[in-house]
């Protein structure tokens, strides 16, 4: 689904993110956890090619597409349709003046496909949301909403993989639990792989099947979740594992 | 002992009530104040600093309302700790600091910068020339310029990294003076808060010790907020669709929401006592397993 | 939203009650008696007695005051001293054809303005992006006064492409006459379908309204660039480009409409800004619009004709923005929430 | 961890080294030489600024590089000396504007309640009146002149800055720095003094310098309309009123006096532009938080940028 080699991104001479090996299977959980500052979203980022103003190197590979020499058009093929991106703010994330069903209508329609009724109704319920709230404009719906929304948005398109930038350090913990506990159901359902960038080792350790530890901008650890955790080898993984109150 | 006391407090920006009828006594060993965006635990904090008048109700300072109070003594005895924009952006450190004294004397302000661990030459420093921890450690050493008996602390760690945020609370829990603290994430409040009060919409729905309160919630809230925290290898969460309902108007706030919820609640409950301190505004107290 | 507008037109009406003191104040303040002014210099004692009684000039400031309000509101908005015709007459008459140029001038500007800030947001920092503020820049650095005489010496002057002065050619008062019904010309000839008047005014207001038309195309064209990067450069763009969308349907489909309600309120301010431009370029083309009623009235001290047109532009600018403010809700909805 | 995460990503984007506008840089270039030049014109002016009727309506020549005006002064002489009485009135008008204004938008943003709402009510009065009208107004009542002229415009000009600076002070007055002073029991005078006003200053800053332009095109039109500066003094709007009839026969008279209202005014307002991408509001504490819609706060800068 997803495989990185010797990934280098750069602002001028700063280097922000080195990433020898990030892999990501059909249906697996992977996790990338560190702190501000460690280069985590903008690694997140570079794979879907939104970081214009970096200049990148290494292979970057998301479903099959070589994503740094692929020409824009087909970028943008597997931009939605096959790869999908949530974000950190969820209703920044919306446009203010566009209600959700049209902006889903216009996101199904890109993309060659049906954008009936039924269809959009069917990835509302899947993400536990009233269908009803497609009529309405993201500044009407809660944080939590607006977030299950943008999942919805990949469920219509068919996205095989979800690349989850921080999705629920914006929310109150009760939100949090909702919003991960759909990602999970879908992971489960329907083989949806997952990408999650967060800072929370507990949430992390509760879904993730592989984890990558950064820290400015470098890969100090990685391997299955459980083994990671139980048993960190880094010290910057035990100081975090320590810091959890 | 700082006696500052809400009594029936109504608070609101305009004409719209966002904290309603709470009575709330800050007592020994750290009080905790727990709720999400929202449940207007700001706005009671900022009525408990005189910066919001109530709209009914009155905010007791010792025996005198605090209209009434000697507002210069109030001033240094009781301290904001704020989250974000705490610091202007323009002034330095130590001229932040120096606000709060007098005369603004240099010894002073480097004192207090070591106490607060840290290094004293940072006072030429501009804020965002620190990290966000550092900055958090100034807005410390600010608030305890004035020698005050109660720190009101509004998300003191919640915009830290993990790692900095063990160390700005093991800073907090060393200081010798009592704390309201205001804060969403109830590890922060286990730490360093004898007793809780959990708020709902402009409600306190459950109070008494932290320890019983989160072992043995009382209310679906709090039980609620306590599964919702994922837990080091714990269990996945599992997702309800319930969550989101906005706070109902009339009746328990909680019943839109509430997995438990009966016909019953559509009569708002009393906040009456359960026993061992413990205070719980729910019909159903009891069948929260 | 309803409520929100209820307040906007109180505050409205405080401001425009605001316009009117001050207006009573200022004519107060302008020397020279306006007895004199109306009978003549060389009017007798008993005319001047006659003139002051008429105008109610030895009543205490207050009454005069009130008197004057009611007058207003009763359409009674003095008398003009030079043209001694009622002033609300002289505005009837001059009024439209300000609202004429001037309204051209701002449909030029949308017109012009929007699609070439959309066409720098989207080429950022390429040419086309520098093409447009350097241009726009000058739009707006320009003296109208001196790009006025300019157009008119080489366009009308020595190119002859258009008439030098005037709203159309009189002699058409004659063989065509025109039906009025909103006063205002050109709309006028539209619906009575009169093409000979209708051409002729076209050919005299290419050139006024393309002059008054330079600030706000520049203004517009900056405020559409700057709203549309900086809306495209929000979060959602962000979504809207892992989504699939390319940049130019990003601007068009999902920025456009939110950075439209800077421009919009930015449209109201420059209305005003250019009803005064106008004033300018009429001295300039002869355009029997209210700038150069104004202009003549000040020349002769003609304190109520003065005062009717500082009131009636005020007027026009207050309700501008009341419109705007309506507009608001249509373009962003967070607006309508508020 | 999300605040800390925007706040270093804000740090990121501000090391980046800034590209150095060249738009801004060649509009500061402009206005150099117009500063410089005016304030040299008695020692580098070619001709005494008096009447010559030997050199009537010269053309330009190498003798009289903007050829001579109907009374044989020399244009280039006029115009270096006509910088001076513009930049005057720009710089007096910006001066007694802001100063007015900001005093007010600044009490009225902190204060709130009914004081803002008074002192934003007289300001909307004095915005909504037409500002050439009340200028020609107050320049008829007060016998027009060079001082009458930048009373006139700053009388509809500060309302402006009122404007702006209660807009900026009432988000300022919401931040937690000035909570934490007011628990501090610093009076709320030494609040706005010490933390209200310098953060408030650079949204107005921009605010001076993209009106720098618009002031000198108004006092130009108020010389046009021979409300302004009176013969013989030299000013940019009232060579281009005398010339004007002369235009199509002379065109250097009306010319010249024009392209330097443009030059001045285009510069001003591409320093004013450089200026404004570089302070961008929302490192100055203008616009910090992302709540409110930004598309609305570019308004709020750019709508005051209206020049009346």
């Amino acid at each position: 689904m997803i495989e990185v080699r010797d990934l280098r991104v750069r602002y001028g001479t700063r280097v922000v993110a080195d990433v020898p090996v990030l892999d990501v299977g059909e249906g697996e959980c992977v996790a990338i956890v560190g702190e501000s500052g460690s280069g985590k979203s903008t690694t997140l980022l570079s794979l879907l090619g939104l970081t214009p103003d970096a200049e990148i190197s290494g292979q970057i590979r998301v479903c099959g597409l070589d994503v740094r020499t692929a020409p824009p058009r087909r970028l943008r093929e597997i931009r939605g349709a096959r790869a999908a991106l949530v974000m950190q703010s969820p209703q920044a994330a919306l446009s203010p003046a566009t209600r959700l069903g049209v902006l889903m209508r216009r996101a199904l329609r890109l993309h060659g496909r049906e954008a009936t009724e039924q269809i959009m109704s069917e990835a509302m319920e899947a993400v536990l949301l009233d269908p009803a709230l497609l009529r309405r404009y993201p500044h009407e719906v809660s944080g939590g909403q607006a977030q299950r929304f943008a999942i919805a948005l990949a469920i219509a398109l068919g996205a095989e993989v979800i690349l989850a930038d921080e999705p629920t350090s914006a929310l109150d913990v009760t939100v949090q639990a909702e919003v991960v506990g759909v990602l999970r159901r879908l992971r489960a359902e329907r083989g949806l792989a997952l990408l999650l960038v967060s800072h929370d080792l507990a949430l992390v350790s509760t879904i993730a099947d592989r984890v990558l530890v950064m820290k400015d901008g470098v890969v100090v650890e990685s391997g299955a979740a459980a083994e990671v955790l139980a048993a960190p080898s880094h010290p910057y993984t035990r100081e975090l594992l320590e810091a959890l109150p | 002992m700082t006696m500052l006391r809400a009594e029936r407090v109504t608070l609101g920006y305009g004409k719209r009530p966002v904290v309603h009828d709470v009575s709330l006594d800050i007592t020994e060993g750290g009080v905790g104040l727990i709720g999400e965006s929202g449940s207007g635990k700001t706005t009671l904090a900022r009525a408990f600093l005189g910066l919001l008048t109530p709209m009914s109700g009155n905010i007791w300072y010792g025996d005198k309302t605090l209209k009434k109070a000697d507002l210069r003594a109030f001033r240094k005895d009781v301290q904001p700790v704020f989250q974000a924009e705490a610091l202007d952006p323009r002034m330095r450190i130590g001229s932040s600091i120096a606000e709060a004294l007098p005369r603004g004397d240099r010894a002073r302000v480097r004192e207090l910068l070591e106490q607060v661990g840290l290094d004293p030459d940072l006072a030429a420093r501009r804020p965002h020339q620190l990290s966000g921890g550092q900055r958090q450690r100034v807005v410390i050493a600010r608030a305890l310029a004035v020698g005050p008996g109660l720190l009101i602390l509004d998300e003191p760690t919640s915009a830290l990294d993990v790692t900095v945020q063990a160390k700005i609370l093991d800073l907090l829990a060393g200081l010798d003076t009592e704390r309201l603290l205001i804060t969403h994430n109830l590890a922060v409040v286990e730490r360093l808060c004898r007793t809780s009060h959990v708020l709902f919409a402009g409600r306190i729905v459950e109070s008494g010790p932290t320890k019983d309160l989160l072992a043995k919630p009382a209310h679906p809230y709090t039980k609620a907020l306590r599964d919702a925290v994922p837990k080091l290898g714990g269990a996945p969460p599992e997702a309800r669709g319930r969550t989101e309902a906005v706070p109902a108007a009339t009746g328990c706030p909680y019943r839109l929401r509430c997995p438990i919820a009966v016909p019953e609640c559509e009569q708002a409950p009393a906040l009456r006592d359960a026993g061992g301190g413990r205070q719980v505004a729910c019909h159903r107290a009891g069948d929260v397993t | 939203m309803a409520r929100y507008l209820a307040r906007r037109l109180g505050q409205a009406l405080l401001v425009v009650a605001g316009v009117v003191m001050l207006t009573f104040a200022v004519m107060r303040l302008v020397p020279g008696d306006p007895a004199v002014a109306f009978a003549g210099p060389k009017a007798t004692p008993e005319q001047l007695a006659a003139a002051r009684e008429r105008f109610g000039l030895d009543d205490p400031i207050p009454l005069q005051f009130v008197n004057y309000v009611r007058d207003l509101f009763t359409g009674d908005w003095g008398t003009s001293l030079r043209t001694r015709q009622p002033v609300r007459d002289d505005l009837y008459l001059a009024f439209p054809a300000s609202l004429e140029l001037v309204g051209a001038a701002l449909v030029i500007a949308v017109l012009i303005g929007i699609p070439i800030g959309v066409l720098a947001a989207r080429y950022k920092t390429k040419f086309p992006d520098f093409g447009v503020r350097f241009t726009s820049m000058l739009a707006v650095s320009v003296p109208v006064f001196w790009l006025a005489l300019a157009m008119q010496l080489v366009f009308a002057g020595h190119l002859g492409w258009f008439p030098i002065a005037g709203e159309y050619d009189s002699s058409l008062d004659s063989t065509s006459p025109l039906t009025l019904w909103t006063n205002i010309t050109i709309v006028d000839a539209l619906i009575t379908g009169n093409w000979p008047i209708f051409t002729s005014t076209l050919e005299h207001l290419v050139l006024p309204a393309l002059v008054v038309a330079a600030y706000p195309t520049g203004m517009i064209a900056q405020m559409a660039r700057a709203a549309l990067i900086e809306e495209s450069g929000q979060d959602h763009a962000r979504l809207e480009r892992a989504l699939g969308f390319g940049e130019t349907s990003i601007l068009t489909r999902f920025a456009l409409r939110p950075a439209l309600s800077p421009v919009l309120s930015l449209i109201a301010l420059v209305f005003a800004y250019s009803i005064v431009n106008g004033f300018l370029v009429e001295a300039v083309f002869n355009w029997p619009g209210l700038g150069r009623y104004a202009a003549e009235s000040i020349k002769s001290l003609d304190t109520p004709a003065i005062a009717g047109v500082t009131l009636l532009v005020a007027l026009v600018y207050t309700t501008a923005n009341l419109i705007v403010d309506l507009l608001q809700g249509v373009v962003d909805p967070r607006a309508r929430a508020r | 961890m999300t605040a800390a995460e925007t706040a270093a990503g804000g740090r990121l984007r501000r090391t980046l080294p800034r590209i150095p506008d060249r738009f801004a840089a060649f509009g500061a270039a402009l206005i150099v030489i117009v500063v410089v030049a005016s304030i040299l014109a008695p020692w580098i002016a070619p001709y005494p600024d008096e009447p010559n009727p030997l050199e009537l309506l010269r053309p330009p020549s190498a003798a009289h590089w903007f050829g001579t005006d109907q009374v044989g002064r020399d244009v280039l002489t006029r115009i270096l000396y006509g910088g001076r009485t513009s930049l005057f009135i720009a710089v007096a008008v910006l001066a007694v504007s802001a100063v007015a204004g900001v005093t007010l938008g600044v009490v009225a943003g902190y204060a709130g309640g009914w004081v803002r709402d008074v002192i934003m009510r007289v300001t909307d009065v004095f915005l909504a009146f037409p500002a050439l009208l009340l200028s020609l107004a107050l320049a008829v009542v007060l016998q027009p002149s060079v001082n009458t002229v930048v009373l006139a415009i700053a009388a509809t000009w500060w309302p402006w800055y009122t404007r702006l600076s209660a807009s900026v002070a009432a988000s300022i007055a919401t931040r937690g720095y000035v909570d934490a002073a007011r628990c501090l029991g610093v009076p709320a005078p030494l609040i706005i003094l010490r933390h209200v006003l310098p953060n408030s200053l650079t949204p107005v800053l921009v605010q001076l310098s993209l009106d720098a332009g618009g002031v000198i095109l108004t006092a130009a039109a108020l010389s046009y309309l021979g409300l302004g500066a009176q013969e013989p003094t030299a000013e940019w709007g009232l060579m281009v009123q005398q010339g004007q009839t002369l235009f199509t026969t002379n065109w250097w008279v009306v010319t010249f006096p024009g392209l330097a209202i443009l030059v001045t005014a285009f510069a001003f307002n591409v320093i004013g532009e450089g200026l404004r991408n570089a302070l961008d509001p929302r490192s100055g504490g203008a616009r910090q938080e992302r709540a409110k819609p930004t598309s609305a706060g570019a308004a709020a800068t750019m709508s005051t940028r209206v020049v009346k």
